[in-house]
């Protein structure tokens, strides 16, 4: 007898799940998409919106000329910088173990980026025109640099997220597509570099883009040759943090999966780098501040302390940055002793990435909110729907490709020997294998 | 496999033929003048020169195509024989309705261009960008790209070389060009408003 | 620069604005909107959406009744005359600064709505046009034909009315001449300010009113300490309008009209 | 199956890769982008001949002089005519942007003509014994105000109504010293040009409770306690001590000294912020009478006009008797609040206004027609009461009206069975023959005696931009000048006073006005009030919260300022129609939470 | 972006920035241009059956890719680095000249109640290659892998003439959820197909019948460890794919265990002991 649709829907299904990788069923698969896709068509209708209304639908104004969806960019670029990190330590620094989680670093770094301009398509008032940035570019202006570097390490990172999906059972059976995912595979070395090469000058010249802006002294920086100082601060900042979401997020697939994915010590290494990483950004940032407060501000006509002095940004917003989210975090992933519990780690991963998110918060929000002119307001603003709902669709969209990613491709490769292992010790107190 | 070659080069051909033929056949809408004007006609026979009719005001402003007034100056009655002119004086003259020339070289509106700058400094002869319009028996067809709304005498470079004149000009490129070999390459603001 | 750029001297017009003399009355304003083409906007408009390249804001000395008192300050597109923060920030060159005139331009129709600038400018001299340029029904009669309206979704600013510049140069060229007498080009908002308190001329040309203006004791610049050379040049008797040319005061904070 | 599947898949791709090879795709990308140039949404100017016509702003009385830049024949930017020995080349923001009213989207548009001739015709014969037919000119002074006048003196018991005119006017050039009792004199007050023309001759001394347009400009700003205006006149007046108008009004004892010697040394003129305020009659006692206030002098008139109705203000006019009013709203003018009309209407009297706006009496007219507005009107405006000499000048229309009018000087001329005729030709042949005065052209900016031109010239001169001026008579001090004592019922439960923001007229306003009073706060909208920090504090109201201002007469739901140029007990409202017939005849008032 | 746009100089920016970004597009666009190229090549060479068996190599854990030498006990810990190509193996080479693999008397091996016949060699995928006498090679599936498959429910044997490859597909069994590629121990063409009932699947002319075409393959001596190991191996894979162990005791797996497991996830199973990927 034919089995009925809904059979054969499960059996295509199971055919495209690696062989030996245990995933949910294709109900409860179905059920978890869901509600993200209801989402994804919300936001998606917001965008929408936006693009065929103007962005009149959104509540940025003159003021505020960059909103959330520029904050928000920032800060999931930052995020997915993990993936360029990742692929330059594991392929050029030659760190091995990171291969364990190197293709869901690539995944999470195509999401980022693919999200983030996006995002950046819907918040230019005219998008038809936006290649005129290709055509008759700007070369000095940082928001070039970010728009070349980005769009090309995006390029790059389909082209690494290619392998991935090749390698899919079903469709590595086609030996064109076997073949090339084998041949590109040993090339991914060279992507990883240019890849490489790219994510430090967009990172950079993400913090460039307000480093540069001679007339918002709380934002303007010096620094060296054409870069300002929160150019090479964004770079440090994001590799620093980069390892700690690739860790922050390999632990919540464990957890919703309920299973697990990588060796501990992956964990540890990943917490290691970010930790180091973060301290010295820390000293670096902790260095510019001073030097921002006791110079560069004050010869633009601007006492520092001014800045804090507007309600709610006050001096606390510095010290949350640079202690709280910064310091810390970065000591806790570097102390042997509490880098061995998980929680530790993910609660210090967890705060990197608050720290860097509140960093790019205070670079966007808080220096167009600040006054300029001496008779300015000290300015607020709240997202509209459509802005929000704009950027749920790209977390939305983010969750579903992740999510179909793991399922189909295989994301963890130690996934199936870390069960055999598993299995290996149930040998020992023979038990029933946890079932999910 | 061959089939699959096969198929590739096809698709392959079917697009270059499409692209280079057809579509810059069907990109401009084609639309025809009100009347056939003959330039020629009246530069020999009645031996106007161009300024006499497309003339500057007083203030150095460029008065374009001349208004029916300006015609129905000399035709009021057929000086001809011609179908052209009877219908001309039926449709347009006696009627006294201004007949809807097509500006072939209508400038998009964020252009600033003073004819009287070009040709009172600049010296610049109306050929050098209108082409030998003066001498045409009659009036081509204008045509225009539907997408952008221009002429296609005034954007874009030549899609393909069919049907469509190279020297001088009217489009940006072409100022532009002689711009730079004048050595007078001003600012965007120049030209633009 | 190119030959013909240096036979004829290279201008730096600018303004020179008298706050003691502005009543606010806002006619240069109105004459800017109707000059320029800017349209009324819809009732969604607020005083931060709305465009409006020169804007008069009042400001006072920050005391208390009685002693409160507020002067009327211009504030249009400063022209910044060094590393104009505007210019070199824009990703695909629609900002640039005339060499001929001086005059900080703004393209429309090459700008891609990315409002970097307006993040940029610390004078919040650019305004972005969050809807469809749309005039009351038939108003659209009224329009100056020698300026572009702009479309949706780009950033624009005063060019001191660079419409009028073109006119002036084609006066010019009808007379056979390519300097422009200075008389045949003054911004709408100079000429319609009924006291006189806006003056318009090239700040290279020292025998210029503005010039002359620019070297009084009582003239200064806002957030001159930035270093981008505005060529709007304010003036006051008053010690405490001086002061607004200062970066904030916090302490200062009041609750500002609207 | 799966090899023709696979052929076609690699048909597209073929195709794909081709049509990258060609023209085609980058070409349809540039023009998208060519075509956000001009997608539907962006109107395009109407290209042409560019000309100047010239002639006078009619939404003051000040009429100043206008230059009117014009693409084939449309107007499209209005400025002052430089040389103008009265405007100075001077306009107002209102002014600037005139030529948009006549596509106002707030316009009245149509009206009921027919039926508001015949209302009105049956109304006529049908009253009783003792009911008025009356005309009420808001702007009075102007030919058609004669033509008003002859058409009620015609009709039996008809009354001419009109707000109070000064048999005054100030001559600002003659003063060293003006004290003005929150007269707006550097925001709409006179004619701008002439004031800020003789801004350098004279020192000003404002008298007001907020700090104003004028107040910020002023050379001494005395901000006076709300209300005590009297007092601070009586001891410039000499009648009472100076420290005794000190205790009053809040005003430091050597600020009103140096004051009242200023005034009374020098030639000085006081000014109120209302003309016909009993504070006028301090000029009388600082002898600037006949020396900066002067008698005002109209401009000749044709003999056959002298029939005609006396001025009659709304005060004196018989209760309930007013069978038919018609109300001439087609020009802002000087409101005069509904409260004070109401009572002298007849039981079904039929009330038509002719007007643009839909604020004014439109809301209390039963036939609301539509007017000509400025620049569609040809009118002439009265002399300005900052105009020293006779002078005539007439608005010419820039532009057929767009929508269908009527004229309320025909519609009024009609129903008198006044014979046809063009009121502004004759006075204008009747200036013409006096023989005296010149005649300004404003075309080539050449002033000619009138007497050397000939009348078909005159006329067209003055309707092609041109004014007639005659200053050449002495200065005569203008007869007794009588005020209304300000009758202010005291409405103590109501803790705020009421005072008028300068600037903003009747009538409607320009759409652009949205960036003065919405796109840059600049100047207070229609709907908002300003308070004092402490009052709004006292209050709990916030910054732009909505409120409710309350009166004796009513209530309306406003938009509330926090001003700390606003003293306490002061609440500061836009001048409109709205709120005259709120504050008109009380000027107390409560704001409170919506 | 291109010196003829407007806006374009001939400055240090321009031709630093500009040059940079054609540099990164000209280093991805050959790398994958390289890719594509060299793929080609491997498809028309035929190298399809050995890329897969080495991706699958690749992916399989660390414990499936001991080196036989391990098995044996000669080295205590190796990992295998060459896809089991022995044949090009030094250590192997050597190891083998060192001690040689001791004579084993009995005509066969009795594992398990398993008999594997030693006139044979095993590949590590399960299928043994027997070379006759005229020359061919038959091809078939040892006893564990039969037990695996028990009865297939599907066969797909490649028509006679067709190459294979060693380590490549040799025929195709499918059991269950089980899709069992068995990989075929020989080069060679395919001369006839048999049948599970005729216990031989393949017979194979194959390339060369000198040492090197065996060298891979596992013979005599190595059997009993290498099957003891492959027991403990499904043992393991039993209880990972949860199915509950239940030849604890190293008791004789019953005839078709696919059968007597059948809550076990047996595509999973049958995938690691077929060695693939």
């Amino acid at each position: 007898m034919l089995p009925g649709p809904k059979e054969r829907m499960r059996l295509v299904d199971k055919e495209f799940i690696a062989r030996g990788l245990r995933r949910s069923s294709t109900g409860r698969f179905l059920l978890w998409i869901l509600p993200w896709a209801a989402l994804l068509v919300f936001g998606l209708y917001a965008a929408a919106l936006c693009l065929v209304k103007g962005l009149n639908q959104t509540n940025m104004d003159n003021r505020f000329a960059f909103g959330l969806w520029i904050f928000l960019d920032l800060t999931v670029i930052a995020l997915g910088a993990g993936a360029f990190f990742t692929g330059f330590l594991l392929y050029i620094l030659k760190i091995d173990e990171l291969r364990a989680v190197i293709n869901s670093a690539v995944v999470i770094g195509l999401v980022c980026y693919s999200g983030a301009v996006a995002v950046l398509a819907v918040d230019v008032g005219q998008p038809l025109r936006a290649w005129f940035t290709f055509w008759y570019p700007n070369v000095h202006s940082m928001l070039t640099e970010v728009t070349f570097c980005i769009t090309c390490y995006l390029t790059v990172l389909f082209i690494e997220y290619l392998p991935i999906v090749l390698r899919n059972r079903k469709l590595r059976e086609v030996p064109s597509f076997l073949v090339f995912e084998h041949e590109l595979h040993k090339l991914i070395y060279v992507l990883a570099g240019v890849g490489t090469f790219l994510s430090f000058f967009h990172q950079g010249s993400l913090g460039g883009l307000y480093g540069v802006l001679r007339g918002r002294p709380f934002a303007f920086r010096e620094g060296l040759a054409v870069w300002p100082s929160t150019f090479f601060l964004f770079i440090l900042s994001a590799a620093a943090v980069g390892p700690s979401f690739i860790l922050l997020t390999t632990w919540l697939v464990e957890k919703l999966a309920r299973k697990q994915l990588v060796r501990p010590a992956v964990f540890r290494r990943l917490a290691r780098i970010s930790g180091l990483l973060l301290a010295v950004y820390v000293l670096a940032k902790a260095v510019d501040t001073l030097v921002w407060i006791n110079r560069t501000s004050p010869e633009t006509g601007f006492q520092a302390w001014q800045y804090y002095s507007w309600k709610p940004f006050g001096t606390w917003i510095l010290f949350a940055e640079i202690v709280l989210f910064g310091l810390l975090p970065a000591l806790v992933m570097l102390t042997p002793r509490l880098r061995a519990h998980t929680g530790w780690l993910v609660t210090a991963a967890a705060m990197a990435c608050c720290g860097v998110a509140l960093n790019r918060f205070v670079m966007t929000v808080q220096t167009l909110a600040l006054p300029t002119l001496s008779f300015d307001p000290f300015l607020s603003y709240i997202p509209s729907w459509q802005e929000v709902g704009t950027f749920l669709a790209v977390v939305a969209y983010g969750v579903l490709v992740y999510s179909f990613s793991f399922r189909y491709f295989n994301l963890f490769p130690e996934e199936r020997e870390l069960r055999l292992e598993a299995a290996a010790q149930q040998e020992e107190e023979p038990a029933l294998a946890g079932r999910y | 496999m061959i089939g699959g070659k096969i198929a590739f080069a096809s698709g392959m051909l079917v697009a270059l033929a499409g692209g280079w033929l057809a579509f810059p056949r069907i990109l401009y809408q084609t639309r025809l003048q009100p009347v056939n004007f003959s330039h020629k006609v009246h530069a020999e026979k009645a031996g106007t020169k161009c300024e006499d009719c497309h003339s500057f005001r007083d203030d150095g402003t460029y008065a374009g195509i001349p208004t029916l007034d300006k015609c129905s100056g000399c035709h009021a009655a057929a000086m001809g024989t011609t179908v052209a002119e009877k219908n001309f004086i039926d449709q347009y003259v006696t009627p006294n309705r201004e007949p809807q020339w097509l500006s072939y070289a209508q400038q998009p509106e964020n252009v600033y261009f003073s004819h009287i700058a070009h040709v009172k400094l600049g010296h610049v002869k109306c050929e050098q960008c209108h082409g030998n319009e003066g001498g045409a028996a009659t009036l081509r067809p204008y045509q225009r790209d539907p997408i952008s709304g221009y002429s296609r005498d005034i954007w874009g470079r030549p899609v393909s070389p069919i049907g469509l004149r190279t020297e001088g000009g009217m489009r940006m490129d072409d100022c532009v060009d002689c711009h730079r070999r004048q050595g007078l390459e001003y600012s965007c603001m120049g030209c633009h408003k | 620069m190119t030959a013909q750029n240096q036979n004829r001297r290279a201008k730096r017009y600018g303004m020179s604005i008298d706050i003691d003399k502005c009543n606010g009355c806002g006619a240069c304003m109105m004459a800017c909107a109707v000059e320029n083409n800017i349209p009324p906007l819809p009732e969604a408009a607020n005083d931060r959406r709305g465009v409006t390249w020169i804007r008069v804001y009042k400001v006072d000395n920050h005391r208390p009744y009685p002693e409160r008192r507020i002067a009327f300050v211009p504030v249009l597109c400063q022209q910044c005359g060094h590393d104009t923060p505007c210019v070199h920030v824009c990703p695909q060159q629609a900002v640039e600064v005339d060499p001929a005139t001086g005059i900080v331009g703004q393209m429309p129709e090459r700008c891609l709505g990315c409002r970097y600038c307006m993040v940029a400018c610390p004078y919040h001299a650019r305004y972005f046009n969050w809807w469809d340029p749309k005039w009351p029904a038939g108003m659209e009669k009224t329009l100056n034909p020698d300026v572009a309206p702009r479309m949706r979704g780009v950033v624009e600013k005063c060019n001191f009315c660079h419409g009028r510049w073109h006119a002036a140069q084609q006066k010019a060229a009808a007379a056979g001449k390519s300097e422009i007498d200075p008389a045949d080009y003054v911004p709408a908002c100079v000429e319609a300010c009924p006291t006189g308190a806006l003056r318009f001329g090239d700040l290279n040309d020292s025998s210029s009113q503005v010039a002359q203006d620019a070297e009084r004791p009582e003239s200064f610049r806002l957030l001159e300490k930035l270093g981008t050379e505005p060529k709007i040049h304010y003036r006051s008797q008053r010690g405490w309008v001086r002061e607004i040319a200062n970066a904030p005061r916090p302490e200062g904070k009041d609750e500002a009209r609207g | 199956m799966t090899t023709t599947r696979r052929n076609l898949l690699k048909f597209v791709g073929g195709g794909a890769a081709g049509a990258l090879l060609t023209p085609a795709p980058w070409r349809l990308i540039t023009d998208t982008a060519l075509w956000s140039e001009n997608w539907p949404g962006i109107p395009r100017p109407a290209r042409g001949e560019i000309r100047a016509r010239f002639t006078h702003c009619t939404l003051c009385p000040a009429g100043c002089a206008v230059r009117a830049r014009c693409v084939n024949g449309q107007p499209v930017s209005l400025t002052g005519v430089k040389p103008h020995p009265i405007s100075h080349g001077a306009l107002c923001p209102w002014g600037i942007a005139g030529h948009h009213l006549p596509y106002h989207p707030a316009r009245v548009r149509q009206g009921p003509v027919k039926e508001a001739l015949a209302a009105v015709a049956r109304a006529m014969d049908q009253r009783s014994a003792g009911e008025r037919v009356a005309v009420l000119d808001l702007r009075p002074g102007r030919t058609v105000s004669w033509t008003y006048r002859r058409a009620m003196a015609a009709i039996e018991n008809g009354l001419y109504l009109a707000p109070r005119q000064p048999a005054y006017s100030i001559d600002l050039a003659a003063a060293e010293t003006v004290v003005s009792f929150g007269a707006p004199l550097f925001d709409g007050w006179g004619t701008p040009g002439n004031v800020f023309a003789a801004r350098g001759n004279f020192r000003l001394v404002q008298i007001e409770p907020v700090e104003s347009r004028t107040a910020a400009l002023a050379d001494m700003w005395l901000p006076i306690r709300p209300g005590t205006e009297t007092a601070m006149a009586a001891a410039l007046g000499g009648e009472t001590t100076i420290a005794e108008a000190a205790r009053l009004t809040g005003v430091g004892e050597e600020a009103i000294g140096a004051v009242k010697e200023a005034a009374e040394n020098g030639p000085a003129v006081v000014l109120a912020a209302d003309p016909s305020s009993p504070l006028m009659s301090l000029n009388a006692k600082l002898r600037a009478l006949g020396r900066t206030v002067v008698a005002r002098r109209e401009a000749p008139l044709p003999e056959a006009w002298k029939k005609a109705a006396p001025v009659t203000e709304m005060a004196a006019a018989p209760d309930g008797a007013i069978r038919v009013l018609l109300i001439d709203e087609s020009l802002p003018g000087g409101y005069v609040p509904w409260q004070e009309i109401e009572p002298k209407l007849a039981a079904n009297a039929v009330v038509v206004v002719f007007t643009s706006t839909t604020e004014g009496y439109a809301r209390h007219a039963r036939y609301v027609l539509p007017s000509p507005v400025y620049p569609e009107a040809a009118e002439d405006i009265g002399p300005a009461i900052d105009t020293v000499g006779e002078v005539f000048r007439i608005a010419a229309p820039l532009l057929a009206p767009v929508v269908p009018v009527v004229n309320p000087g025909e519609f009024v001329a009609r129903i008198a069975g006044l014979p046809q005729s063009d009121p502004l030709r004759e006075r204008a042949d009747a200036i013409h023959q006096a023989g005296r005065g010149a005649l300004l052209g404003y075309a080539d900016g050449k002033s000619t005696p009138a007497k050397e031109v000939t009348a078909d010239n005159f006329w067209k001169t003055l309707n092609q931009g041109g004014c007639w001026m005659d200053d050449t008579g002495k200065k005569a001090a203008p007869g007794k000048l009588e005020f209304i004592a300000a009758g202010e019922p005291p409405h103590d439960e109501l803790p705020l006073m009421v005072v008028a923001a300068g600037g903003r007229r009747g009538g409607l306003a320009p759409p652009l006005m949205s960036k003065l009073e919405r796109e840059s706060n600049l100047r207070m909208a229609a709907n908002r009030v300003a308070l004092s920090p402490a009052d709004a504090r006292s209050n709990g109201i916030e910054n732009g919260g909505r409120c409710l201002l309350e009166t004796a007469c009513g209530r309306l739901s406003v938009v509330a300022t926090i001003d700390a140029g606003v003293p306490a007990g002061v609440v500061e409202v836009a001048a409109g129609p709205r709120i005259a017939d709120l504050c008109g005849a009380s000027p107390r008032a409560r704001v409170v939470r919506a | 972006m291109f010196p003829w746009n407007y806006g374009f100089v001939w400055n240090a920016g321009h031709i630093i920035f500009l040059g940079a970004f054609y540099a990164v597009l000209a280093v991805v666009a050959t790398t994958v241009a390289w890719a594509v190229v060299r793929s080609e090549r491997a498809l028309h060479s035929g190298e399809v059956e050995a890329i897969r068996w080495h991706s699958d190599f690749e992916s399989l854990p660390c414990s499936d890719q001991v080196c036989r030498h391990v098995l044996t006990g000669e080295l205590r810990e190796r990992q295998c680095r060459r896809a089991f190509c022995c044949g090009e193996c030094e250590t192997h080479a050597r190891l083998l000249e060192r001690n040689p693999l001791p004579r084993v008397e009995e005509p066969q091996e009795e594992i398990c109640g398993m008999t594997f016949p030693l006139d044979r060699f095993y590949h590590r995928g399960h299928a043994w290659a027997r070379l006759d006498r005229d020359g061919t090679v038959l091809v078939g599936l040892d006893e564990l892998g039969t037990r695996l498959l028990g009865r297939p429910e599907a066969l797909r044997l490649p028509r006679p003439g067709r190459r294979v490859h060693s380590n490549g597909t040799a025929f195709k069994v499918r059991r269950r959820n089980a899709k069992v590629r068995v990989m075929c121990p020989v080069d060679g063409k395919v001369v006839e197909t048999g049948s599970a009932e005729r216990g031989w699947y393949l017979r194979i002319k194959p390339d060369s019948k000198n040492v090197q075409a065996f060298q891979h393959l596992l013979r005599g001596a190595e059997i009993k460890p290498w099957i003891l190991r492959e027991m403990e191996r499904l043992q393991l894979a039993l209880t990972a794919e949860g199915a509950v162990p239940a030849l604890a005791d190293g008791g004789v797996p019953v005839a078709d265990i696919a059968a007597a497991y059948p809550t076990a996830d047996w595509d999973a199973v049958c995938g690691a002991m077929f060695l693939e990927g």
